[in-house]
């Protein structure tokens, strides 16, 4: 039973390769069928890629190192200002430069807060978390100079994708752009998520006393875990600053840190494809409803939150996923 | 509340969808002493939460002092004179030890938690400490008392003796002894040191795989050389 | 043969209790003491004071001639001084092979990879099961360990310990809830330790503490009350009276 | 044909009610003047973003634009929301109608936006010159920090410096304040004999007006000056007795009088169920729906934006406000501000009463700007 | 002088105003360990209930607040049989899901019965008065809620502390499975402390009401301050929901006097500070 050989253990990774592979192509035929089937939405779909960024960056620390947070918007908007401010004061109107002025941004941005919200545990935690968002978001909404206040930071112009595709009224050179990196991004998760550094991540989530009796150093692994989780929010951000071509005070808002959080819990904590699925439903979902009825909709959507709890309580992908692994033990 | 009997019928429970116990029937008269042994993991933690309503049951029946308990859910069965000390040492962490002894109390006067206070100095000691703040052995002893304090007339003891100083030990013992034979209580025992276990009881139930798989008398558990090397993986009793 | 683990007159007070009253004790390589002492003694604070988990009000801890008594826990494990736990403490959602391998890991400087898998890595994986063969749960090696019953924990809880390869090692109860016919497994690796291996244990099973100990040391109210060979100390009045109780008859008839 | 025309808006969350407003206006013009436009058809496209967020906004218009076909882009409460929305307008050959959204650069943004709403500049200027006539010399402002509070602080001052007086001090508190004591202090111990505020209309403006009461500014003869967002009318009876007297400056009170106004409060109180909750944006939308029918009319239901902006530009006509005209060259709206006080009716109801009117003010943001 | 005097009256007003509407989410937080995000709608609902029967029915404050706590149990018992049952001891953020979710529901309800505008509750004249204190004036309404609030710290205190039902409340939500299998019928004990909750928090809202006015967006507008006075404190101790309250309501009202521009940075940074001292909150429950 045990599987003792190398061989076996070979085979496994193999296995795990495959189950990624099989990942990586579901979100682009997801990406494709939806290039097609709403062509006309494709801004909803960009904004639906940058968002996920968030979250998937949002389940880094939550889901897989149990920090509570409702701040993590921060990092998101760190990403869009330093891509926005980029292009808008310094004339780095490349997308590529902009995306990494973003991640860089981003990742300091994580450095920062993590190491102010790894201060604390549970609920305190939580409150530091909120202090910094406000924060942030007051300094943005201050520094008006910068980051035009509350009416947004406008004037940001990208040029076009590597020279060739412009970004359109269509937005199909963001859709795609957009895609592109949020493939890229889930295989390196994927990977990270499951290295030692991952798995020593969600030991510390489960016991830190336990870690620390390892020899493994809590504050510092996590530190670690919050700046790469920057760095991925930091793309979305950059994302949305040159898809949309504006950054406004509500990339640094409490609003946005919450609704991550809530789309996170739907799709499930602690699985990427978790937090994938949770954004993309939830989004899709606030938009149909949103649409249909523009001023009741929050009630329907308040209503599916509490249905999920009670008939999915581990999250949409969650529970999918137990149920078949029910039935994979039932018949093996 | 005087000792009451215990029956169980065609028992089988477990953990969600894993089933862990199979068609457990025996019965324990009122006063009797059980011992149930086996080896790691074979369901006797499981069998008691179970008696206690805190597993999933599949089927059969349990009866306490006649009644049929089996649908009504843990704190009835606990009212119902069913006491449980489970293995896991689950003191109430931000409750004093006093507190912690109180809840124990069911409807009994506060004043009872002398008897508890006498049966184990050390807890009186250490009254105002929360539980989260008391050593292993005191955790023990303070799990092991509140249920007492609620004079079951069925004590479900799922390796009470563990983490204890050895005087300790010999004194709870004998206290169990003694409560059982006054006629206050009937009590199950799950206990590693199988000899202890074996001068406790008089009557020794093994589990292997969540079925019964013996049944007898000390003496003759003893004497069965069989039954101890293959159900209890031990060389011999000494 | 110096000392490699050296405490000298460690204090702590709760409120105000003294739990942990000028406590002086040293071990050579290859040492295999076993503290025993009455519930509420102060054996686990004293564990975890030189382990780093609580902070001493006065004493130091000195190991290989360094004082690490500022230290938090995490250098101190990383200079070999690993404990195990009174109460098991695992990642509930884990596997035992991933907690064994994640141990390894740890102790090769190797668990903030990013890169690379465990199950890639042939020799932490040969390690891993051959360390949980050695204590016999290497069936369980894949089931999350929420759903393994309570003595197998106890034993995982040993694996880490032992996957950590301590120059010294403090082993809280490791065999407490583990049932008789396993305490062999766990007797067993303890002997197979490298004999250079400084080992003190907490145990309450005076079976086992015989059998182990070279020197026994008893803690009473925070207070060391003997400190000599095993012999010895079922004819100490004091301990008799505190902790052994018939016991020590039992033994001396035996 | 039928002609879309896309409204962004907040139609739920904290500021729904003004959303809700937009709806009614929009709802009262096509009551009273039909839904067709020559054979065009006129067809209505909510879409809503709660609270400011650019990005939402132009992902909507986008869709707006590119899924549903709308030829006409219109509400926007929050100028962040209009601002995002600009550098559509052109590659998608819309016009944007801002029925709201009141920072005076928007309409620089594109030639495509028109305005019928009004700036914070617009109507905090007037109220400077009231404040100087009325007897103060020493002025407090007293402004929410962010976009539209820091404008009118700016405008207040450049009107009051002109007029000579002088501001004592101008402080900026957070949005999100409960608790206005604090604030009130402040205001005492400057010294000043009046104050000039700016909140958001809403939840807080209660607040404020209360703790001027209860800490004695009123009884202390302090005056208070704001423009019209402080006491919209939807708010009024919740803010009842302690509003008594307030006078602020605002281009429209649901209590003008004139039969447009009459005809409007009639139909849009209809649309918006209970009369009680309309308020300012719907004055907007409605005047805006009037532009887009122009617009609809003079490119004969054809997509052609430019044309469209052109055919409105130098349009008058008679708003349930009173006269306005779209300046050719701003694209905003002039209009008569209107000084105001807040009165008890004779049943017991609270109004803005209109007691002085500025006529044809344009935008002096603008200029200002310049 | 003078000044500092004047801003420590409106501080403990202010603090008090935050204890009164806060404290009952300290005890389903702290004590029910549910992160109750629903919190404000509940108080909200209070809020509603009093506005409508002392100004729709003009019914005397007294009542209406009575009215108030009373409807807003009635209205929680279904909601906590069917829904709050099923998260008690759940992972923490299956409860941020399931309590944001019934606040969009209930703003969405008292959006779509009430209307969007504000509510207010009539107070007595005499709560109307401003009362003097020599060197300031403040109103009287600001003193009943100090005194309120000190009634309910004290009651509450004792509530938890001293009685019987406290002991259950907190082994229940210590080790639910252990509290059941010694004769604690944990379900009764959840319904009764939530209903408490419930009832403070509508308590709370009502007479807060002139701070916090009542609308839909209630619910979600204040959710934070709620969140993090309770967590500052330590949730589920009273003295210490108390400390922070007074605590972060003087640094709220000494920012906003001494430099109100930077009011919120003042605030989120002394609640950066005080969580940096004490991590587990000013009185954290030890675990
Ligand atoms: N929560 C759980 N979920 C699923 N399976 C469980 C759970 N707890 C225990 N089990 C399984 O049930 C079986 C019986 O466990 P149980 O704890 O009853 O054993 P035990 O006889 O008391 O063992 P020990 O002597 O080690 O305490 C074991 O195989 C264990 O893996
Ligand atoms: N945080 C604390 N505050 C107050 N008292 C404490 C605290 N932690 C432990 N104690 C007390 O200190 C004493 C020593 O506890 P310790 O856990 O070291 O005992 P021990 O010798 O390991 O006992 P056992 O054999 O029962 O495990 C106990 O009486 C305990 O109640
Ligand atoms: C004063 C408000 C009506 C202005 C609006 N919120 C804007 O952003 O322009
Ligand atoms: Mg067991
Ligand atoms: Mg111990």
């Amino acid at each position: 039973m045990a599987l003792t050989t190398n061989s076996g253990a070979a085979s496994l990774t193999g296995g795990r390769l495959t189950r990624d592979a099989i990942g990586v192509l579901a979100i682009l035929a997801v990406a494709v069928l939806g290039y097609f089937l709403f062509p006309n939405n494709l801004a909803l779909l960009t904004r639906i890629t940058a968002i996920a960024l968030l979250v998937l960056s949002l389940d880094l620390v939550t889901g897989y190192c149990g920090v509570a947070t409702l701040g993590h918007a921060a990092l998101f908007g760190a990403g869009a200002y330093g891509a926005g401010i980029a292009a808008a004061h310094f004339g780095i109107t490349d997308p590529i430069a902009m995306l990494a002025a973003g991640i860089l941004a981003g990742a300091l941005a994580g450095l920062v807060s993590g190491a102010v919200v790894l201060r604390a545990h549970g609920l305190p935690q939580l409150v530091l978390s909120i202090a910094i968002i406000h924060l942030a978001h007051e300094a943005a909404n201050k520094a008006s100079g910068w980051t035009g206040g509350s009416d947004g930071l406008a004037g940001i112009t990208p040029d076009a994708l590597l020279g060739h595709w412009q970004f359109d009224l269509w937005g199909r050179t963001a859709y795609v752009f957009g895609i592109v990196l949020l493939v890229l991004a889930f295989v390196i998760l994927r990977q990270i998520v499951r290295s030692p550094f991952g798995m020593l991540c969600r030991g510390i989530r489960q016991d830190p006393v336990r870690v620390r009796a390892m020899g493994g150093s809590v504050h510092g692994t996590l530190v670690k875990m919050y700046a790469i989780s920057g760095a991925v929010a930091g793309a979305g951000g950059a994302l949305n600053a040159i898809s949309t071509q504006v950054v406004g005070l509500d990339s640094l808002s409490f609003t946005l840190s919450a609704e991550a959080l809530v789309m996170l819990v739907l799709g499930g904590t602690g699985s990427l494809y978790g937090a994938l699925i949770g954004t993309a439903a939830f989004m899709w979902f606030e938009d149909v409803v949103s649409a249909a009825n523009p001023f009741h909709w929050l009630t329907i959507v308040g209503a599916l939150l509490i249905a999920v709890v009670l008939f999915a309580p581990k999250g949409l992908y969650g529970s999918l996923a137990a149920v078949f692994e029910r039935r994979g033990r039932k018949a093996p | 509340m005087p000792a009451a009997s215990l029956e169980i019928s065609g028992l089988s429970a477990g953990y969600g969808p894993t089933r862990v116990l199979e068609d457990i029937s025996f019965s324990a008269p009122a006063g009797r002493r059980l011992a149930v042994l086996g080896r790691n993991g074979m369901g006797k933690s499981t069998l008691f939460a179970t008696l206690a309503g805190q597993t999933k049951r599949y089927g059969g029946e349990i009866r306490l002092g006649g009644a049929a308990i089996e649908g009504i859910d843990s704190a009835a069965r606990a009212l119902r004179g069913l006491g449980y000390v489970p293995q896991s040492r689950d003191v109430f962490p931000t409750l004093t030890v006093e507190e912690n002894l109180f809840v124990g109390l069911k409807a009994r006067p506060r004043a009872a938690i002398e008897e508890a206070y006498a049966m184990f100095p050390r807890l009186k000691e250490r009254r105002k400490n929360l539980g989260s703040q008391l050593s292993g052995g005191e955790q023990q002893m303070l799990t092991t008392a509140r249920t007492i304090l609620g004079q079951p007339s069925v004590l479900l003891l799922d390796e009470p003796l563990e983490g204890l100083a050895p005087v300790i030990c010999e004194e709870l013992m004998a206290a169990f002894g003694t409560l059982a034979a006054s006629g206050d209580m009937t009590i199950l025992l799950v206990e590693q040191r199988i000899q202890s276990a074996l001068d406790f009881a008089d009557e020794v139930i093994v589990l292997e795989r969540g079925r019964i798989a013996w049944t007898g008398t000390p003496a003759a558990l003893a004497a069965d050389q069989h039954a101890v090397e293959t159900l209890l993986g031990v060389g011999g009793l000494h | 043969m110096s000392a490699i683990f050296d405490v000298r007159n460690l204090k702590k007070m709760f409120g105000g209790l003294a739990v942990t009253n000028d406590v002086s004790l040293a071990m050579a390589p290859g040492d295999r003491v076993a503290l025993i002492g009455p519930n509420g003694a102060g054996k686990t604070t004293f564990v975890n004071l030189v382990t780093g988990n609580l902070l001493p009000d006065s004493g130091s801890v000195t190991l290989a001639g360094e004082d690490v008594t500022r230290l938090g826990p995490t250098p101190r494990v990383r200079r070999g001084l690993v404990r195990s736990f009174q109460v098991t403490r695992l990642f509930s959602e884990m596997t035992p092979e991933e907690h064994v391998a994640l141990a390894i890991l740890q102790r090769e400087g190797r668990s903030g990879g990013m890169f690379s898998s465990h199950r890639a890595m042939p020799e932490v994986m040969d390690e891993t099961h051959a360390l949980l063969s050695r204590l016999g749960i290497a069936h369980l090696a894949r089931h999350p360990v929420s759903e393994i019953a309570y003595g197998q924990q106890r034993l995982l809880e040993l694996a880490l310990a032992l996957a950590l390869k301590p120059r010294v090692l403090l082993l809280d109860e490791p065999a407490a809830g583990v049932p008789q016919s396993d305490t062999a497994r766990i007797e067993q690796a303890i002997a197979d330790l490298p004999a250079d291996l400084a080992v003190l244990m907490i145990e309450h099973d005076m079976d086992l503490v015989f059998r182990f100990a070279k020197r026994v040391v008893v803690l009473a109210a925070g207070e060391i009350i003997f400190d000599g060979s095993p012999d010895a100390v079922t004819k100490d009045a004091r301990v008799r009276q505190a902790y052994l109780g018939s016991y020590a008859d039992a033994r001396s008839v035996a | 044909d039928t002609i879309k025309v896309g409204v962004i808006g907040p139609f739920s969350g904290p500021f729904a009610l003004q959303g809700k407003n937009f709806k009614a206006g929009i709802d009262a013009y096509m009551a009273l003047n039909g839904n067709t436009v020559g054979d065009d058809t006129v067809e209505i496209i909510y879409r809503d973003v709660p609270t400011a967020d650019p990005a939402q906004s132009k992902a909507l218009s986008q869709e707006l634009v590119v899924k549903e076909g709308v030829q006409y882009l219109a509400g926007f409460y929050f100028t962040p929301d209009a601002m995002a929305a600009t550098p559509l307008l052109e590659q998608a050959n819309v016009p944007m109608i801002v029925m709201n959204a009141a920072t005076s650069a928007i309409v620089t943004k594109s030639p495509y936006v028109v305005r019928t709403s009004f700036t914070t500049w617009q109507t905090s200027t007037p109220i400077a010159k009231v404040a100087f006539d009325g007897g103060a010399k020493k002025i407090i402002s007293v402004v929410s920090d962010y976009g539209p509070g820091i404008d009118a602080e700016a405008a207040f001052k450049a009107g009051f410096e002109k007029a000579g007086g002088e501001v004592v001090e101008a402080i900026r508190m957070p949005l999100q304040t409960n608790d206005f004591s604090p604030i009130m202090q402040r205001i005492k111990d400057s010294g000043a004999d009046g104050v000039f505020a700016f909140l958001p209309s809403g939840p807080t403006t209660l607040g404020f007006v209360k703790a001027f009461n209860e800490n004695g500014l009123k009884d202390a003869g302090i005056k208070f000056f704001a423009p019209g967002d402080l006491t919209q009318e939807s708010d009024l009876p919740a803010l009842g007795e302690a509003a008594l007297g307030l006078t602020t400056t605002f281009h429209y009170a649901v209590s003008h009088d004139s039969p447009e106004n009459k005809k409007f409060v009639e139909a849009a109180g209809k649309a918006i169920g209970n009369p009680a909750e309309l308020s300012f944006p719907a004055v907007g939308a409605y005047d805006g729906m009037h532009v887009i029918y122009k617009m609809i009319e003079a490119t004969g239901g054809e997509q052609d934006a430019a044309k469209a902006v052109e055919a409105v530009k130098g349009l008058a006509w008679e708003s349930p406000r009173g006269p306005v005209s779209i300046d050719p060259e701003t694209r905003h709206i002039t209009q008569n501000i209107y000084l105001r006080e807040v009165a008890k009716a004779a049943d017991g109801t609270y109004y803005n009463k209109e007691i002085q009117t500025f006529e044809k003010q344009g935008d002096p943001g603008l200029e200002a700007a310049k | 002088m003078q000044t500092i005097f004047s801003i420590g009256v409106d501080a403990l007003a202010y603090g008090m105003v935050l204890f009164v509407i806060s404290i009952g989410l300290s005890v389903t937080m702290g004590l029910m360990r549910v992160v109750n995000l629903a919190h404000g709608a509940f108080a909200m609902i209070g809020g509603y209930i009093a506005s409508y029967a002392a100004r729709d029915l003009g019914l005397a404050y007294a009542l209406a607040v009575l009215l108030a706590v009373a409807g807003t149990i009635l209205i929680a018992i279904p909601i906590e049989r069917f829904l709050y049952r099923r998260i008690y001891g759940q992972p923490e953020l299956t409860q941020v899901l399931m309590t944001i979710g019934i606040t969009f529901c209930v703003i969405g309800i008292a959006n779509y019965v009430f209307g969007p505008t504000l509510k207010t509750i009539p107070t007595p004249d005499a709560l109307r008065e401003p009362v003097s204190l020599g060197f300031r004036t403040v109103s009287a309404h600001r003193l009943f809620v100090i005194g309120c609030g000190a009634a309910v710290a004290l009651g509450l205190w004792y509530f938890i502390e001293r009685t019987a039902f406290g002991v259950k409340l907190r082994a229940a939500v210590d080790n639910a499975a252990m509290a059941a299998a010694l004769g604690v019928r944990t379900e009764i004990v959840y319904a009764v402390s939530f209903a408490v909750a419930v009832g403070l928090a509508a308590f709370g809202g009502v007479v807060g009401a002139e701070l916090l006015p009542i609308e839909p967006y209630y619910a979600l507008r204040y959710m934070v301050t709620f969140l993090v006075v309770v967590s500052v404190g330590g949730a589920g101790s009273i003295p210490g929901a108390l400390a922070a309250c007074l605590l972060l309501g003087a640094i709220d009202t000494t920012g906003r006097y001494l430099m109100p521009e930077f009011g919120e940075f003042f605030f989120y940074l002394a609640v950066i500070a005080i969580v940096w001292l004490f991590p587990r909150g000013l009185a954290g429950r030890a675990k």
